[in-house]
């Protein structure tokens, strides 16, 4: 998908505050430069630190156990082994290094579960930065040792306490921070949404998933797989996970929003109860893009929500839209229990802990491994060890069913 | 038809903001009218929007405190119509809302313009569209002759400026300084290039962005504004009447008070500019 | 080091009960036929299964910053970025993997920072196994995440609640299990330790650390390290990076101990405030093998101490103890106020989080880089996200300098 | 010079244990003595180790309450000069208590025998120590003409046995079942497989692990066992003793009463055995 316009079909864009545009337009330049043609050899210092620092490439692995489970055979690409423990480093590694070509001295970041102002903290540590991390105030107190983690980086955390106090908020918070400080920041966003060229650039950074996934298939599968399933916040996982197979019209592509306790909205408090905007979602601009939102009748953005706080948002990458409308990716969805499940499921069977948000991807295998092709490819976007007390609090709260006996955490883990 | 022009007709244009609906529909509509009494040229209608990325917190809670009080884009409408002042009036929003209004079905983004043209709005100023994605709104205000307000950054320059030369209409926003919305206690220097990038537009300059005082004002003004915009000063008082449960009418007077304050310190501004500019 | 008769020089040896005998010595021919030889290609698939689920090779990075403070190129082997984060897993796959193809059916396994157990865990998930992991009540309150990711995984954990609770206790315990259950069940023990074939076998499960590394290192700097740094509790993450660089003569070997509080002892206690075997122990017999041990004038095991329990153990691997009396090795050690130190300074300086235990080799590198060549490899044996809330209790405790703000923490993460 | 074989000469051997200081130094000398008085040939001496990883929870605790009270390798050899009891005793501890005897400049293991030897012992049982690493032992036992009693588990077969056979002397413990020390409600049948595979060795076998009651030590004599090793049957009498504050007296008449239904229970089993085996 060529983006030199900045759109996705009728997706993508640039609505920012006129104040921001220069720099968008600077790193729309940096990105054709250094991104695009590789520039002063940044691409090949890209993945060079992403081999070092990050540990790529990340395994694809034939998960044993669900392939017997569902009488075909299951392909997991490990991101959760990714430095960090999510795909997120993949792009907050290349934005920090593309910071440091373009001379920017501050990073910014926003971020919900934790896991993208983690990997940015680390990057910027890595590489030498100063690092401000927006965090929703709910969040901070729903992901405590990941702010802790930013901190033990040496990142400051911003609390943001306007709205709920979810990634919302602190994507709003963290484009005011980069319209006052534009000059030496770099607004390092955490997923495939934003102004152009962050859609695009972001996907390019995740891309990387697919392209080695795509060869780990050929290599062990001998095949390409008929299906790839990856959770969608914003989805850059997804689009990491997508980007490769695109053109390869026989593999389907599933992206699999957070269901939450239900499709329905409450138009009277501008709540829907799950994230699922590629399915239910309308047209609409937010956060410096055109894209599918979650919004009411006027166009107010509503709240989301999800057990998975990397799947609550109310916005999704433009070009996932565009694939949706396109009909090249199926947007599916799956409930909070159903994640919940599959989280038990997954660590009991494949001794793999996922993250909740993955844990998506793996309801919607159980739920429907019949249509998914005799190979399917599932993106492990990151590990369960940031989820661990929500998974307490959740399952019991809900009384999953295949869950452990975990009566000698309830009250949590102190 | 845009009343804009004249507001800046002759001498300097005074134009407050006030979120529409903060802290309530009635109350809103009183501190509305009190600025036109304190002497407003044009008046900035903020239609709240739930993520006002472009503001800062002073703003940010005017908006909230306005979206629980009920309002939405219809009663906003509303509101203009019910509004009984006698200056341009112009609203200030984000896309997504003018984008989405009407419902799937309706023109986009006509159907906004067309609504906002019958209860008499002048123009809008649209903080999160840039001159590249404007297209269709600036075709949309030429069909219903409304202006387009467009906002020049401090780092706005070379073909950014020419790209919203070319569509700006009513009057330009200088930002003052980089940033969101706020009062602030002092003025930038960036105001000055500002206006010099801008010195051969044909349009009015009008500046905002940390406008608190008449003192603020008048150096604006006599730097060479043709106007000032200030918006967060008036919302702290009526968040500050708000919080302390003051009676509308009192907010009202002390709302007016400022704008006299301000709108006389550009008065006073413009008599200082040497050579004195001809009143057109 | 040949290994046949189960020696290292004097140490080393089988001081088990009788009953065990039999299953040792069952262990000791399965070690032989498919370890050492390969037999029905146990070794490929156990690399297969360590690249596919377990993530390796892991990667050596440059540390550019290190490598600045200290003025000399400092390499770091990323055995955090292994599956469950920690080197543990190329031991516990190996084993279970083992314990398998012996047609054994039932796994056990003590722990003490629970890193060991998890890995158990994990591989008994992903190969299917029934595991109980016998850990000590004390551990299991200072390590609650683990404790929950292993049941999770699907483990049981049996507290141990004799003595002090920790790791030292927690053997003693899967000993009498096994004896117990000699005959469906196979012990996978977690380090270097107990009787032949154990350290030798866990050495050559761990030993891919220094093969990878070896080779890393010729590509990337084009030289061996002068020296090798690495953290020993039990010493299995110095065994594995040592190993392959024991012939090269021009490698120096630090193996880095818990210096604790102190490295003197509370005879009447019988209480050492360290876990410097090596450093300060005596040759003695414990959980089934000769070596140096933290023991009174009688021959009564002290309990250690450290500020990571991964360290926290009196004895050490018998090889060690073989390779230190040689000379080859060179035992030290650091002070848990060091390794907090190390832990902030690395956090920080990098991106990278390390254990505590690994916080050790980093402290002895701050205090003695002058000592240790142009090029030092020091081995990141696992990741600290285990931690946390020690760190947060006793970085506050100790008033740690290097460490930043944590007063929303005091108290914990919760 | 060794005691040991005269215990079986003439019926069979009631071998009771206890962990030496159990709760502590004076009430142990009174429980070992009384232990004697209830009948027992040969009498097992525990000297308690940090690490006793052969052992279940019952002696696990009692080793716990012992070192707690003091107990140390030196002062279970005064212990041990002091007692008055005049059968055989066996000193029963982990390998490392015997290597480390003497500190760093002694001659390991040599000096921990000889002191044994001087305090009048007459052999050891070393759960840790297997044939395979006994030499030294063995050595030093065979310069003090100390016994050195092996364990011979259920597992033992083929091999192993015949290293065992070479290395023992005074008696076999015959581990009557998998697991560690504890009283078991129950005895096990792997007993008369052991025995079996031991038929034909001239060294007396004794069978311990969870031996609790007259009537086990009848059916595991009758079975054909030339002596019933009692450990935790008796350490139980004086943990509970221990619990409720009761005087050393009391428990030791308790101990004394245990024993002697034990020993009594084996010379019963001993009476039904057919064809009668000779006295020797
Ligand atoms: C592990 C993991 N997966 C998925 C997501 C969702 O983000 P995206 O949809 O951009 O991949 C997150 C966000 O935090 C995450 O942490
Ligand atoms: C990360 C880490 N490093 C080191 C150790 C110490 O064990 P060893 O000395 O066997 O490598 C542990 C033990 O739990 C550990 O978790």
């Amino acid at each position: 998908m060529s983006t030199s316009d900045g759109k996705f079909g009728r997706y993508g864009g640039q609505y920012v505050p006129e104040a921001l545009m220069p720099a968008i337009e600077e790193l729309e330049d940096a990105y054709e430069r250094y991104v695009l043609n590789n520039e002063d050899g940044f691409m090949d210092e890209f993945r060079q630190r992403l081999r070092d620092f990050g540990g790529r490439p990340t395994p694809t692995q034939y998960a044993e156990r669900l392939s017997e489970r569902y009488d075909r055979d299951v392909y997991m690409k490990r991101e959760d082994l990714l430095h960090g423990g999510a795909h997120k480093l993949n792009n907050a590694l290349g934005q920090v290094l593309l910071a440091k070509y373009m001379g920017k001295e501050r990073i910014i970041a926003e971020t919900g579960a934790g896991q993208h102002g983690t990997a940015t903290a680390m990057a910027c540590a890595h590489l030498d930065f100063d690092c401000e991390v927006y965090m929703g105030e709910r969040d901070i107190n729903r992901q405590r040792p990941n702010v802790f983690r930013m901190k033990i980086n040496g990142a400051e955390v911003n609390p943001v306490t306007v709205g709920r106090g979810t990634l919302k908020e602190a994507i709003s918070e963290t484009m005011r921070d980069w319209a006052t400080n534009v000059e030496d920041t770099h607004y390092v966003i955490g997923s495939v949404v934003g102004p152009h060229p962050f859609p695009a650039m972001v996907r390019d950074f995740q891309s990387v998933i697919s392209e080695e996934a795509r060869e780990q298939m050929r290599e062990q599968a001998g095949t390409l797989p008929d299906s790839v399933l990856a959770c969608a916040g914003g989805g850059s996982n997804t689009m990491g996970a997508f980007a490769e197979f695109v053109d390869d019209d026989g593999v389907d592509l599933y992206a699999v929003e957070a269901g939450g306790s239900s499709l329905s909205v409450d138009e009277e408090k501008g709540v829907a109860p799950n994230s699922a905007s590629l399915s239910t979602g309308g047209e609409g601009v937010l956060h410096g893009a055109r894209t599918k939102l979650l919004q009411d009748y006027d166009g107010q953005i509503m709240e989301s929500h999800s057990v998975s706080s990397g799947l609550d948002y109310a916005g999704v990458g433009p070009e996932l839209a565009y694939l949706v409308d396109e009909n090249r990716a199926t947007p599916v969805n799956v409930d909070d229990d159903a994640a919940l499940e599959a989280f038990h499921r997954l660590s009991r069977m494949e001794g793999v802990i996922p993250a909740l948000e993955t844990a998506h991807a793996f309801a919607y295998l159980e739920n429907n491994h019949e249509d998914l092709g005799d190979t399917v490819l599932v993106n492990v976007s990151g590990r369960g060890d940031k989820d661990l007390e929500s998974v307490i609090e959740e399952t019991e709260k809900r009384g999953i069913e295949n869950a452990p006996d975990m009566s000698m955490f309830s009250g949590g883990l102190r | 038809m845009s009343r804009i022009p004249e507001a800046f007709a002759d001498g300097p244009a005074f134009i407050p903001y006030l979120a529409v609906g903060d802290p309530d529909y009635e109350s809103s509509i009183e501190y509305v009218e009190a600025l036109e009494r304190g002497g407003a040229d044009v008046i900035e209608l903020g239609l709240p929007f739930s993520e006002p990325i472009a503001e800062g917190p002073t703003i940010q809670n005017a908006v909230v405190r306005a979206l629980e009080g009920g309002m939405t884009p219809t009663r906003f409408f509303e509101f203009v119509e019910e509004l009984d002042v006698d200056v341009p009036l112009v609203c200030m929003t984000y896309y997504n809302l003018i984008y989405r209004y009407g419902g799937e079905r309706a023109e986009r983004p006509r159907a906004f313009v067309e609504k906002a043209a019958e209860v008499g709005l002048d123009g809008f100023v649209v903080p999160d569209l840039p001159a590249e994605e404007a297209d269709p709104l600036r075709e949309a205000c030429d069909e219903f002759d409304l202006d387009l307000v467009f906002i020049v950054a401090p780092t706005t320059e070379g073909q950014r400026l020419e790209r919203i030369m070319e569509q700006v209409s009513g009057y330009v926003y200088v930002q003052a300084r980089l940033g969101v919305t706020g009062a602030r206690s002092d003025v930038s220097t960036q105001t000055d290039e500002s206006l010099g990038r801008l010195s051969d537009w044909d349009v009015p300059k009008a500046v905002g962005f940390g406008i608190k005082t008449g003192e603020h004002a008048e150096r604006i003004v006599a730097g060479g504004a043709d106007g000032i915009i200030v918006g967060s000063a008036l919302v702290d008082i009526v968040a500050e009447g708000h919080e302390n449960g003051d009676s509308a009418e009192a907010v009202a007077d002390r709302l007016e008070q400022k704008a006299r304050e301000l709108s006389e310190g550009a008065e006073k501004g413009f008599a200082q500019r040497t050579p004195h500019p001809e009143r057109t």
